[in-house]
């Protein structure tokens, strides 16, 4: 059957608006959230000659981020037995409420803004990616830690107000057994695919947060892996599907205990989606540095093309 | 056969896994207490009083008490957790995993001022790194022993 | 290389060892688990002409059990707004403590003995799961609501102590989205593979409760689909992975939304694995009644051949 | 395009979804309180007032005070939280769920008795099952009004 010519244009366009009305990701950020980096920004100690060389890594992601403010932040993170004792362990939770409160992990709750969270797409998420056999934990009731809030300090600085909505996203990685690499790629490729059918034209960005080498434990605390950090910033630029069939072990072993976090930066990584039509993303900034405190920081920012 | 345990073969790491966590349950549970202002006042007024009110062994007490975070490690303590108990001693990350390793607090920060410990050596137990439990405690204290 | 005859026979017999000293799934038992039920033996009720055919259809399982009581029992079930309310939903919920109490649903706890857990056996079917990407939230601390302690008086009656340890398996099917079929069914077969990498010689058995056709709410309350569920009990023993397909609207639609529970029951069936070997199960019990209160009552039990 | 609820089509039937749950958050964790025994009896024992302990909407807490179920369930409330309302008024299940059928308690139990409520004409919303809306309310009290 011919198809007056008319009809086809009206439905490109049709496409065409529906694609700019959907909400889409558009960048990811990695990120160390060390808890130290928090405490010498809260304590006016950033300009001490240790800390200048770590922010000074962040100005360009600041003046990155002025520009490129997105309307939401899906940030990836873990929960340092702060919200989840040992009488709960969610392998995947994702914060659906309307607000997070900054925790108290002991040396009293950071003097940052409430998070406020995104209700809607948060939900949204979370119902497409368990119909994807993801077998996440909803939370609408949670205080959140350094690992969520020192990222958004090194970002965004120190405002009165967060300027966007965040939904938090926990991962386990104290517990044994954490997620798989794999298992996290393949979620950030479910939540792509989520963010992508949401239909408000919302710019979202994917945070991964935690690494890079660090060790916090036993006479091995100290434990530094620059060769091994740097090959990693490299492949989860290039090849972050291979990456993502390393193994646990090989991170406990090179990177440190801690060093485990990293697992969590494949899940952003999953959510760039090059793989399905724009190619590699641009790297916006990249940054490392050590040391703060036990740990070496690293930074990516990728853009989508 | 069990599970699989790839990860017992790295000095000076444990990793706390479902046996280490039910081994430790009380111990970390206390410690998760300590994230109330008012616990923690509580438990520095009388830390042993603290103590007893928690099904803990009293092993897990001595180790509390000792602030040997390595004993607590021991016996089923996880890092996250026991670092309320340095948050309550006003003390930062970097002091507690020094004190893990038997250098003292400016040994600890210097060596991660130059660049952190290496993993040459300190991959696998049996290799010759400073991880390595033949060559625990480290820094001053380890070299008193030896000289 | 040519391998001496004794050789093998020792090797063929540390084999047979070997597994005689595995934990092995040996049955599972799937049942309706109607709150009214627990209140009609709790309070005496069950002679009454209204209760007796249903309490009929479980003497044969109660004589059953006897004969095969476990060395354990993984209860797969779904919490009422009990354990879990809206601030923290868990798709798949293991629980690891070493006792659970019967909880306070609003007419106080039901009078039945604590649930006494099996910590070991529990985590370590957590940490296999975990690693074949299931997405398991570990509890370590839970009051059990009637999901779990109607099926156990069911089988067991009214003992002082209940006659085995229990590993409770909470599953999310009051919040949507819930967990899909055949998400459950390969749940199922993973559970399996756990148990039978437990080295200790227990017998376990999986049991999968909730349904049958069901609707508490609305205008539509009190639907019963007798066909639905007489078909699902023919295609639950002869042909689960197909069964495994059916999507949530056709539950909801055929058997009500609390008919929506029956996918719990594909978990325990996915653990029967006999696809991987010995034929399909043995039916050691089949009874359907209705009404108990708004639902209907299936029960079955199958063994492992 | 969002993602699709095909659930949307069945008569008398709402399901409990994410957008039903942030619609009902503070009614069914209302719901909740009444698990522990000393609430059910400040909620007894002035209900306005323990009403207005929560962010709920003024008309979740009228739906409350009305006992009108079908009512919650339009504003967020779930049957399993709802259920703590009517356990706290000594109510069973079959009589919570009966209430939302405009059947009295003897006609409900009755028609469970027979059988259960019959899916045919009840499975899509037009077809003329007694569940749908152009039926309601049901038993003696719908007859009453076509009489
Ligand atoms: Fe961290
Ligand atoms: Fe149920």
């Amino acid at each position: 059957m011919a198809t007056p010519r008319h009809t086809v244009s009206r439905r490109a366009a049709l496409v065409a608006r529906e694609v700019n009305d959907m909400a889409r990701i558009t960048a990811s950020v990695y990120t160390s959230h060390v808890p130290a980096i928090g405490a010498a920004l809260d304590s006016g100690k950033c300009g001490e000659p240790y800390w200048q060389p770590v922010f000074k890594g962040y100005e360009p992601s600041q003046a990155w981020i002025r520009a490129n403010t997105p309307d939401v932040i899906f940030l990836v993170y873990n929960d340092h037995a702060t919200a989840f004792s040992l009488d709960l362990i969610p392998t995947f939770a994702i914060g659906c409420a309307a607000e997070f409160q900054p925790a108290d992990e002991g040396w009293g709750p950071r003097p940052v803004p409430v998070v406020k969270g995104h209700p809607e797409l948060a939900a949204h998420i979370a119902q497409s990616v368990i119909q994807d056999d993801f077998d996440l934990t909803i939370v609408n009731k949670m205080d959140v830690d350094h690992g969520l809030t020192v990222p958004l300090s090194l970002l965004f600085g120190q405002p009165a107000a967060w300027p966007c909505p965040v939904i938090p996203f926990a991962v386990n990685v104290v517990q044994y057994p954490v997620p798989s690499g794999r298992r996290c790629f393949n979620l950030g490729r479910a939540i792509r695919k989520a963010v992508a059918a949401f239909d408000q034209p919302l710019k979202v960005q994917i945070w991964g947060t935690g690494g890079m080498s660090h060790q916090l434990q036993g006479p091995r605390a100290g434990l530094i892996n620059r060769e091994f950090d740097q090959a990693f910033l490299d492949q989860l630029i290039a090849d972050p599907a291979a990456l993502a069939q390393k193994p646990h072990i090989d991170y406990v072993r090179e990177a440190g205990s801690e060093g485990i976090e990293l697992v969590m930066w494949l899940i952003a990584r999953g959510a760039m989606g090059d793989e399905s039509g724009p190619g590699t993303p641009r790297v916006a900034h990249r940054f490392y540095h050590v040391p703060a405190s036990n740990t070496a920081v690293g930074h990516l920012i990728l853009e989508n093309t | 056969m069990a599970l699989d345990k790839p990860y017992k073969d790295i000095p000076g790491t444990t990793i706390f896994d479902a046996d280490q966590s039910r081994l430790g349950y009380h111990l970390n549970q206390f410690c998760m207490s300590l994230m109330k202002a008012g616990n923690r006042a509580r438990f520095k007024a009388d830390e042993r009083a603290y103590l007893d009110e928690w099904a803990m062994t009293e092993e897990q007490k001595q180790a509390v008490l000792a602030r040997d975070l390595n004993w607590c490690i021991r016996l089923g303590g996880n890092i996250y957790f026991l670092a309320k108990i340095g948050a309550t001693d006003g003390k930062s990350f970097q002091q507690m995993a020094g004190s893990m390793t038997g250098m003292s607090e400016e040994e600890y920060r210097n060596m991660m001022v130059a660049g952190g410990r290496s993993v040459e050596g300190n991959r696998v137990i049996g290799e010759d790194g400073d991880a390595q439990a033949h060559r625990q405690p480290q820094g001053r204290a380890g070299r008193k022993g030896s000289q």
